[in-house]
């Protein structure tokens, strides 16, 4: 039987699924659709050091092939979290991921420290350098090499646990911000976040969602993410996280061969909890018929032209 | 586990003009739904559409929608013929609670008065007395008469034309009901949303409990994305207000919770 | 009965609906599908100024609610098309837009001295400094401010011509090259041309195309160019013309609301041949609907929240 | 003016395991098509597919193609039942070249057997005798026997396994031909690159004039696009080759100008 497991840096997986930030809460609700134990981790929502409450009005629009959301990271802020949420996710039995996301690189440097500190079980901080959905901080950081190298660089003199940089596509180059992630001391980089679009209700006139402009995911982001993805491995040493519009594990195969240790599914499993289980069988099946023993050796196996 | 299920399309009967009965096989669903929680199903577009349970029938596993005609997911399913296999969630959220009630009011508009015709048949079941008002534009527009005339023991009609019950909208019966009817009667109202709202006001006034039924764009209809989040009154102090999941908090709320 | 008539500055066109460039040739096939005599106008595949074979081996990849391509500015010349194509355009009776893209400043220098000259009967240039298929040039000047300023500044003095700037919307800042662009003298930008992505055999474990990656078209890409247009017509004053994914007489209005004086459809009228003709009857429709006498004062009505 | 049609599929018909023959009814296509050309068919996916045409009828209308179960495109296609509306783009491309032709070797394996049929169809309507080499795996991957002995003169197999006709591909057919049967023939062969690039070479050496029927990615079908070309030899001095579009120059070729 093939062997699922991967590695990203000292982080050993059960497997190369991990469910994307935003798109499973805190694993609640999944839980009661996907069996949790066999996947390879849960990103959580992204956390705040203070509470938020989010983007108020229409949060969503549908797109072709994809979606916009402008939830703007309402979350119950990292104490919360730790008290309410965390014993919880530990339950599962998989790598708990906790997504990050700070007004100023103080509030990342905060939230490092203490989710950072051994006695706190979290496995991997993901920070969001992404968020396209709030005023403040998040995509602003991560759209420029020094706001990147800023944050990752002092987030790792607060911990000593893997750091992950989940990047923005919304730049000019993408091997540029990852390799300032790389140079800083990430453990990996994430690709990739949502691509900042809009949507207008010719009704009113007005965009559909009350922020005005939202991130969008789901399959039509897919040819973005496998390119920068395929660019960032060929100048990067540290691993990569891919993420976009996955949808099934022949998504998850090319994400591999492009450069991808492991992957996020987002969209994909929010329009459809259960489809880790579907798609482990169906990667389970493919290894076989193809005598593939180590899944990992999938990774960054493009041949280019 | 939950799961997401695969199930056919058994009958598509329009009622009215741009509304459609769908009738889908589904032993789990059709046993496990409660008056008020929805399902969320599939088109050719991306998201699935949430459509609150009309009816269910545990013995032959299947339950049934309604859906109006909107835009292009609703098309696609009013469209869709026998034998059409689609993917369903549900069933989902918080349906009406009835415990501990005496008598229901169900007041409906619009595609609201499909949950509430599930209500209003648990209600029977459970011998709650009940009376239904539905609010309609004209005596043209008016649908599934009959069925509400099956499983309440009242139905009233209000018409913004006139041409048939009350002239007005559903208010206007409300306004005409004795306190006799009213008395420790228990509100449950789907429709649009100024037409709860007004409903709420008119139930605060009148001192009666009432709970309603939101709808918010949804994607996963099962909690997980926070982007059907509804307001509603702060629970600590110092919170401005609360954002709650329509999709698992509710879609029923008690209208007093609910910030318009 | 409405007015379709719009104005990208000095050029009036009579209908907002344009071919746009690379899905359209020169024109000739379309022609058997579509009246153009009732479009606003055509964009030209993108010319060189010596002729391009173009990019060899698999050129196009099927995506979710889109495509990759990867033609390579495949082209019969400046000089060929001049003499070959050029009267066949103008007896369409549209406005001929050409579209030209350089190796080097000099080739669009030398392409806007050509094409630029009151006796050679095109309407407009399109510099295309957003191809992502070619190794030099094109996007490589698209992608900066100064590459931007640099080409649009030079181009400018050697036609009185009409500019219009064809940008790339693989960018941290649209606005900033757009601002460029108009700073430079530019007549109109038009946004966007494809967004750089790819696909990945699994089989074969090489890219689908044999350039490796290739620009990403079709509806999947509409909300990105929709948000950069609402971007864009916050801050430039010159006309935008709108491009990316449009496939009906809705997303025409959603473009035009946003802030697109006109538009250009690529793929849905290369996979639907006729397109035009259905969106114009739609169009009418709506403003008869909603009595808009001009199609035109829907541009830049977007009500922000 | 030319227009993309929106046509239902009539008949959806199993010929062997993979394979399924599609008939369409269109007037515009059954009177217009010939030989060798192809018709570009939506799916649920975004790209139509390219099929060659495989009959006609122009008195009833209609058309057929036949379609190998490949993807997700050719899986839709060939699950769809009759009543099912299609986008259709055709007839598109330059079929095969009779002019002058006194006889024809129709060299077939896989998909490439389809629009074959039609040729010699086509050929015995014009009474140019003709002879039909078509190539399988094995026995149990014969399709269409019949249906090409009802229009061929001749019909000979190979089959990789032997188990039928000539052991081994088309090109063993072709090297058991008789002077006689060569003799001013004109192949025509459609089928997978390296047979066709075979049977090309065969018949350089032969001396025979030889149509290839090229298949390349296509987006849309019609000549405006560029994303479908083929590397054909210069004409130009200086020129390394040039760059023909499979949808709108061919798909058929003469074997002579194909760079392989
Ligand atoms: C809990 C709940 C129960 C519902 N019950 C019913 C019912 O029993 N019968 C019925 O006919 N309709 C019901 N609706 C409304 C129904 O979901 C919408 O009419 C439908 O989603 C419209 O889809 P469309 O593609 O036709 O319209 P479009 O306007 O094209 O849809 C665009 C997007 O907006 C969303 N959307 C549009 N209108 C609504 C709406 N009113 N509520 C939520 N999302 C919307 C769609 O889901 C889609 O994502 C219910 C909605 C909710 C939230
Ligand atoms: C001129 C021409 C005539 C053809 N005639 C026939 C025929 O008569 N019968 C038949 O069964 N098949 C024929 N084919 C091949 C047929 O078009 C492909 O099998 C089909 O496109 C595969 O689609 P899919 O979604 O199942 O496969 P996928 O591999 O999933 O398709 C992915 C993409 O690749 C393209 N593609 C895959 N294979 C081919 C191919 N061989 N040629 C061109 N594009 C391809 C698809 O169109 C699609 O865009 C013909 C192809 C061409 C170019
Ligand atoms: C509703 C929603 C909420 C999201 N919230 C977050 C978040 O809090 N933090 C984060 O880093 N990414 C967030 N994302 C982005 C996803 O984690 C993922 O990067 C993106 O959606 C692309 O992957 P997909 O196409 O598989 O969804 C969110 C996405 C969606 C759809
Ligand atoms: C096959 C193909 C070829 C193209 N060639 C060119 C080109 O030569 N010059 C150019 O500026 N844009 C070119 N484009 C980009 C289109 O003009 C357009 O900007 C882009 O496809 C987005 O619009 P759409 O989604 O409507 O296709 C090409 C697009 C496609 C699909
Ligand atoms: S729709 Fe996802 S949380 Fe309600
Ligand atoms: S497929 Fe567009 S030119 Fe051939």
């Amino acid at each position: 039987m093939v062997d699922l497991t991967v590695r990203v840096g000292p982080t050993v997986l059960k497997s190369p699924l991990l469910l994307a930030s935003g798109t499973c809460g805190f694993g609640r609700e999944v839980a009661e659709y996907e069996d949790l134990f066999v996947i390879g981790g849960i990103c959580t929502k992204g956390l705040t050091l203070m509470p938020r409450l989010g983007n108020e009005g229409c949060r969503t629009a549908e797109t072709p092939s994809g979606m916009l959301n402008s939830v703007g990271l309402q979350n119950p802020g990292v104490h919360a979290f730790l008290r309410d949420e965390l014993p919880n996710m530990r339950s599962f039995g998989t790598k708990i991921i906790v997504n990050v996301a700070g007004h100023d690189t103080d509030d990342y440097f905060r939230m490092a420290q203490i989710l950072g500190d051994p006695s706190v079980p979290v496995d991997v901080i993901e920070l969001n350098l992404s968020c396209p959905n709030v005023k403040e901080g998040c995509m602003t950081f991560g759209a420029s090499e020094e706001g990147v190298y800023q944050i990752v660089k002092g987030v790792r003199e607060y911990t000593d646990k893997p750091v992950w940089v989940k990047l923005t596509p919304n730049v000019t180059s993408i091997t540029e911000t990852a390799l300032a992630a790389e140079n800083a001391g990430a453990g990996a980089v994430v690709l990739i976040n949502t691509l900042l679009g809009m949507a207008i209700d010719i009704k009113s006139r007005r965009p559909v969602l009350q922020n005005n402009t939202g991130g969008l995911s789901g399959p039509a982001i897919k040819p973005i993410a496998l390119r920068m993805i395929a660019e960032c491995d060929q100048v990067l040493h540290i691993p990569i996280i891919g993420c976009g519009g996955i949808a099934s594990a022949k998504d998850v195969i090319e994400f591999m061969i492009a450069g991808a240790s492991a992957v996020q599914i987002g969209t994909m499993s929010l329009l459809h909890p259960g489809i880790c289980e579907k798609i482990t069988n169906d990667l389970i099946c493919y290894a076989e018929s193809e005598s593939i023993e180590r899944l990992s050796d999938l990774t960054g196996t493009l041949l280019r032209w | 586990m939950k799961k997401e299920y695969r199930i056919p399309l058994l009958s598509n009967v329009a009622v009215g003009s741009a509304t459609h009965v769908l009738t889908f096989r589904s032993k789990e669903i059709a046993a496990a739904a409660n008056p008020g929680q929805f399902v969320n199903v599939s088109s050719d577009l991306f998201l699935k559409r949430p459509f609150g349970v009309l009816d269910t029938d545990p013995e032959a596993g299947t339950f049934s929608i309604g859906v109006r005609r909107i835009g292009a997911g609703t098309g696609y399913i009013c469209d869709a013929v026998p034998g059409t296999f689609f993917e369903v969630l549900g069933p989902l959220g918080n349906g009406f609670v009835f415990d501990q009630t005496k008598r229901i009011i169900a007041i409906g508009g619009g595609t609201g008065i499909f949950p509430l015709r599930f209500a209003l048949k648990r209600a029977r079941e459970l011998g709650i007395p009940s009376l239904s008002l539905n609010g309609f534009r004209s005596k043209s527009d008016i649908i599934l008469l009959s069925s509400f005339e099956e499983v309440a023991d009242q139905v009233r009609i209000s018409t913004d034309a006139g041409d048939f019950g009350t002239k007005g909208n559903v208010v206007n019966l409300l306004s005409e009901l004795t306190k006799e009817e009213m008395k420790d009667a228990i509100l449950m109202t789907v429709g649009p949303e100024i037409m709860m709202k007004n409903v709420a006001k008119w139930a605060d006034g009148a001192g009666l409990f009432c709970q309603v039924s939101l709808e918010k764009r949804m994607a996963c209809g099962i909690g997980a994305c926070l982007v059907c989040v509804c307001k509603v009154k702060a629970e600590a102090e110092g919170e401005p207000f609360r954002h709650v999941r329509c999709c698992k908090e509710g879609p029923v709320f008690a209208a007093s919770e609910v910030i318009w």
